[in-house]
């Protein structure tokens, strides 16, 4: 058992003709994960590669009972495509997109949490539930199923992470790319929690960066209820205060937000927080 | 995206907020003329985008015109933290009897908007939470609903505003919503507002902060950018596509993804900081690695002189390794560098990549299999170059 | 309070929703001049706020400047269902291949908007509900969250729009929902919406209703009333603050309250109708009956020559009833009504203000406890001067 | 017992100073209404004839422990008077404002149904429970207690009724007027559920008039389930259609709203409908 995936997850993509999303759409399906359509307004009707195409999410709801969507929309139609999402009752969204305007995003965010889906993301890799279902933009070979869960603000530095994992002969439940943005649909703690109550994950990694106080949170989280060990890294010690480090939620604003505070509080909740990466697996020994 | 203090005040003035009716001068005659021009005692503004401008010397009062063309003068060309001024803002004194402080921004934790004020004024926010946090009154704003004005009541009872001023400062307060609403900002502030001495409320000083995600949508603020000020090489990163910040250290970086990027920047100051060796950018090429994006990237990494050595750190997930390795030779092929560069390559096709590398016998050229290796190759190769 | 076609056509125009190029004319001479510069076939639209002007021959084609002339110089002047045209909208006509329904109304039962297409352009909402139900589709938009773009694809779809005009559907859905916001309207609708011969979407005809509570925020709506088209008695009305609307009977009502008001309106229907008797207007002086107000009411009602009997109906509550009674009495020796009114007075003080009227000893005036005998004296009365 | 008001119901006025809100509270409290206190911006720290005057609702109730709040200021400042009041917690609203724009209380309403708080109106007289509570603009004198429940669209034809009762010898447990606005926070089903519920209540009437669909909809509750007795009228039967009559919301359109078919609606309910206001008393004897 995966978190938030299973084997009767059903997939649709938003946006399934677009570049992004035709091409981790074929990815998604080479790795066996159950595609089951995708939404492309004014496409309804048609084909892509053996999947129906469907005008909105509602109609490919009702015609495939799909649960689960991606989107993989360029920045302006994303919002839109996540109201759409949650008024056609899918219960878990992953939306992809980067660049989506924060205001916009906490419209949307409120609608989320208004509702019965849950949302992962924005500008996030998405999912991935080794063996099961690859939702997003992660290389699946990277992977492979065991007892860790991972749960990672980042894209590369998750993959560098998971494969550390899984060379080191320690394979995952679920990686789930939770994204760099300052608004975002779930949060560590969402996920933390998921991971502590699924039975099958027996110890978790948690890759943090600078800014916000997500991190802060999730001490506070594992400190009250986390049975589990956790092991974690917090990227952006190196950083500067007041810039932004790629990611629109990396930034350390009134000495808030540093690495420093976010290792001390992991630390003082009993987590085994690596300086390096690659040294996550041995710390999860 | 930050906006000058004359742009974020004339940005203010659209939604009714008063100003002073200052000018914008880039030459000493320029000031000269808008002192002559306003009467009276002036205020000579550096126009930087970055704080404690009042304790550089990068503000000051002239009493006459002749005085405001010296003050010009001396502050025209001025280095405040590293920004070189070429504008300076020339608004008349006003008499200020209290500062309070406003502001709206986005609470990332509540998801929401935020309207601060306080009482006091004329420091920045931050202090202000360190010094006495109870001073500042937070209202949150539901996104979906907007601004309610039963809410500026309770921010003009928590920082007890005078009464006689409620109805001046709902109409400032709302004006200010609207405004960062409407230019997408993600900050928007008057520090100070200040009630002068004949009871006006004014907006004396602004600070804008524009979300860039949104600047898409706001191509008159995109072009507000101030590129002369800032270091040419984010100029070019931003044109390219690439998202790079300077810092101070030698090893110039150059990774996919954000995260990735900030971790490789702290493996070179893990191993190198005995060595008073650390990164010197933050530089994400984002996905793919086409020879011109790594070509661009390296250029602008080379542009800094402190560059004593360049880490690549390429985990290829979607990318192959292979493409990225022949992207990089080409990249090399045009850029010629000169400084040791130390290729780690990881994921999908990794080791082909690092063959192809190998086989290409570039001298200064060195590959490492993991991120640990790769940074402590890139600071040997920087040791020995200093 | 519905704006003309032309009117509403520019405000759409305005939302980037493409509307044929015509312009309005007064005078026969201006139509001839406006179809010479258009060129080509017009079509000659009288301006009333009326339905069924097509069938009334208020709309004409017109093949040449001088055929545009001779229809103007027909329909200007016309009275359809008794407005009288004082204007004509000469556009170009368009050769049509497909008419849709396109419109935006408040539903009040779901307390949303509603946005309605139908494939059957062209014809009423209400035909069409009436003879096809499920050829309209309806689509809530939530009043936080606005319009989403999904929602528009579900309304093509329901509608069977052509896949090639989807995206200039969405424009001009997107624009109409912006333009019934914007305006306070209580109904925005494109009726038709055509599909051109050579593949275009464009407004054939508009409508616009604005809401009568926004239009005190919207000044430049108000004066687009046009009070030229309207009875003169509905614009002294509004002007004195007064809710008046002309029917067809005898007995002019003036009451305090709407629901009273109808009711009164019911009550002479119920008594008279068997005589041909019914009211001859619906009056609600609102709260309180100061002289000036009941002076202006009862002159409002006198200007209807068909008014035989004049039937107060004041429920004080507030006000009371010897205040009233004074006010009337005030009112009556300004106006000098020679026809027969019927006085009922209940609630507060009622006894006194009877008391005091009866003493004034006005000749054709009566008083009346209960309403059912009032309406039944007023239609007495009715019936005796008729 | 009435309905929505009791003795311990302690009620603040929003615009307590205002032209409206000044005269009506007096009348209030000269009813022996437990008027606590009253809202002005601007003018906190004063008193109203007694009562303290606060800057927000948020404080009247900090220092009243106020669960009902009469709105009584102008249009423009009605909607944001109730999210103010909701967003305070406020049980139940009842806001007497007229001409409120029908899109910005759309917005409002959406809001109330969102919270826990019940709105009356607006464009209403309030509510009159006969000996416990005067909330609103009824005239007091013209009620008093017993058995009879009122709930009324309109303002003046509500007194006419509630006086033909009381002349009648029948007494009313609660008098509500929901309003005559398209877009009202308590429909005539609302209320009626509470009528049926309350034991006190024994007999109820309903004073509907042209116009959407609300008494169809009261029909059909009453058909379903309501156990006692009720009697209507319904005004506007000699409204032309297409035409508004005063109240935002009395007006036929596309044939929907007359009266005949509200009469004939409620009269397969099983309710008795007059002719004539006067009647109603007869009706319910």
């Amino acid at each position: 058992m995966a978190i938030l995936l299973n084997e009767k997850s059903k997939i649709i993509v938003q946006g399934i003709t677009g570049r992004e999303g035709s091409f981790h759409t074929r990815k998604m399906i080479e790795y066996g994960t159950n595609v089951v359509g995708g939404v492309t307004p004014g496409k309804g009707g048609e084909w892509f590669d053996g999947k129906p195409i469907f005008d909105t999410v509602e109609k490919a709801v009702e015609a495939t009972g799909a649960n689960v969507s991606l989107i993989a929309v360029p920045a302006p139609f994303a919002p839109d495509a996540i109201f759409e999402a949650v008024n056609a009752g899918i219960d878990l969204i992953v939306c992809l997109t980067e660049f989506i305007p924060v205001q916009e995003m906490m419209r949307a965010y409120r609608h989320v949490k208004n509702s019965s889906s849950r949302l992962i993301g924005p500008n996030c890799p998405g999912l991935l539930a080794p063996g099961i279902a690859n939702v997003g933009i992660m290389p699946g070979y990277i992977a492979k199923p065991g007892n860790v869960g991972v749960v990672s603000k980042s894209g590369t530095l998750t993959y560098e992470v998971v494969f550390a994992l899984t060379e080191a002969g320690m394979g995952q439940t679920t990686c789930v790319g939770i994204g760099g943005d300052p608004i975002i649909g779930s949060s560590f703690v969402d996920i933390l929690q998921l991971f502590e109550d699924d039975p099958q994950t027996e110890k978790v990694a948690i890759l943090g960066e600078i800014g916000g106080r997500a991190e802060i949170d999730a001490a506070e989280f594992i400190k009250a209820n986390m049975t589990k060990p956790v092991a974690a890294f917090i990227a952006g010690a190196s950083a500067p205060e007041g810039t932004r480090m790629g990611h629109a939620g990396a930034i350390v604003e009134g000495g808030q937000g540093t690495a420093a505070e976010k290792i001390a509080a992991l630390r003082e909740a009993g987590v085994r927080v690596a300086d390096n990466p690659e040294q996550i697996p041995q710390l999860l020994k | 995206m930050n906006l000058h203090e004359y742009q974020s005040k004339s940005r203010f003035a659209g939604y009714g907020i008063p100003v002073p009716q200052g000018k914008v001068a880039t030459t000493p005659d320029e000031a000269y003329a808008i002192a002559q021009e306003l009467g009276g005692t002036v205020v000579i503004k550096s126009q930087v985008l970055v704080g404690g401008r009042g304790k550089a010397g990068g503000v000051k009062l002239a009493k006459s015109a002749d005085e405001a063309r010296a003050r010009a003068e001396e502050i025209l060309g001025m280095s405040i933290k590293g920004h070189i001024v070429h504008k300076v803002l020339v608004d008349p004194a006003s008499s200020i009897a209290h500062e309070i402080y406003l502001g709206i921004t986005n609470d990332r934790a509540a998801a929401q908007p935020v309207l601060m004020a306080s009482s006091e004024g004329g420091v920045e926010i931050e202090e202000v939470n360190r010094t006495n946090p109870k001073a500042i009154i937070r209202e949150h704003i539901d996104p979906l609903m907007g601004l309610f004005s039963y809410q500026i009541v309770k921010v003009a009872l928590g920082i007890d505003l005078p009464r006689d001023q409620w109805r001046a400062f709902s109409k400032i307060v709302q004006g200010l919503y609207q405004c960062f609403v409407e230019n997408d900002a993600a900050l928007a502030e008057i520090n100070p507002l200040v009630i002068t001495a004949d009871g006006k409320l004014i907006a004396l000083d602004g600070k804008m902060s524009i979300d860039d995600s949104a600047l898409a949508r706001h191509p008159d603020l995109a072009a507000m950018r101030d590129t002369e000020s800032e270091p040419e090489a984010e100029t070019q990163a931003r044109e390219a596509g690439i998202s790079y910040v300077k810092l101070n250290g030698q090893i110039g970086c150059m990774v996919n993804g954000a995260g990735l990027a900030m971790t490789t920047m702290d493996m070179t100051k893990l191993y190198g900081e005995e060595y008073g060796i650390g990164p010197a950018n933050f530089l994400d090429i984002g996905g793919g690695a086409k020879a011109e994006q790594v070509s661009a990237a390296l250029r602008i990494i080379l542009s800094d002189p402190n560059v004593k050595a360049v880490l690549f750190n390429i985990f290829g997930g979607i990318t192959r390794g292979d493409e990225v390795a022949r992207g990089i030779i080409e990249a090399y092929d045009e850029v010629k560098p000169s400084v040791p560069m130390i290729i780690r390559l990881q994921g999908t096709n990794a080791e082909e990549g690092r063959a192809i590398l190998d086989s290409a016998d570039i001298p200064n050229l060195r590959t490492a299999a993991t991120l640990t290796e790769a940074a402590q190759k890139a600071v040997e190769a920087a040791k020995g170059a200093m």
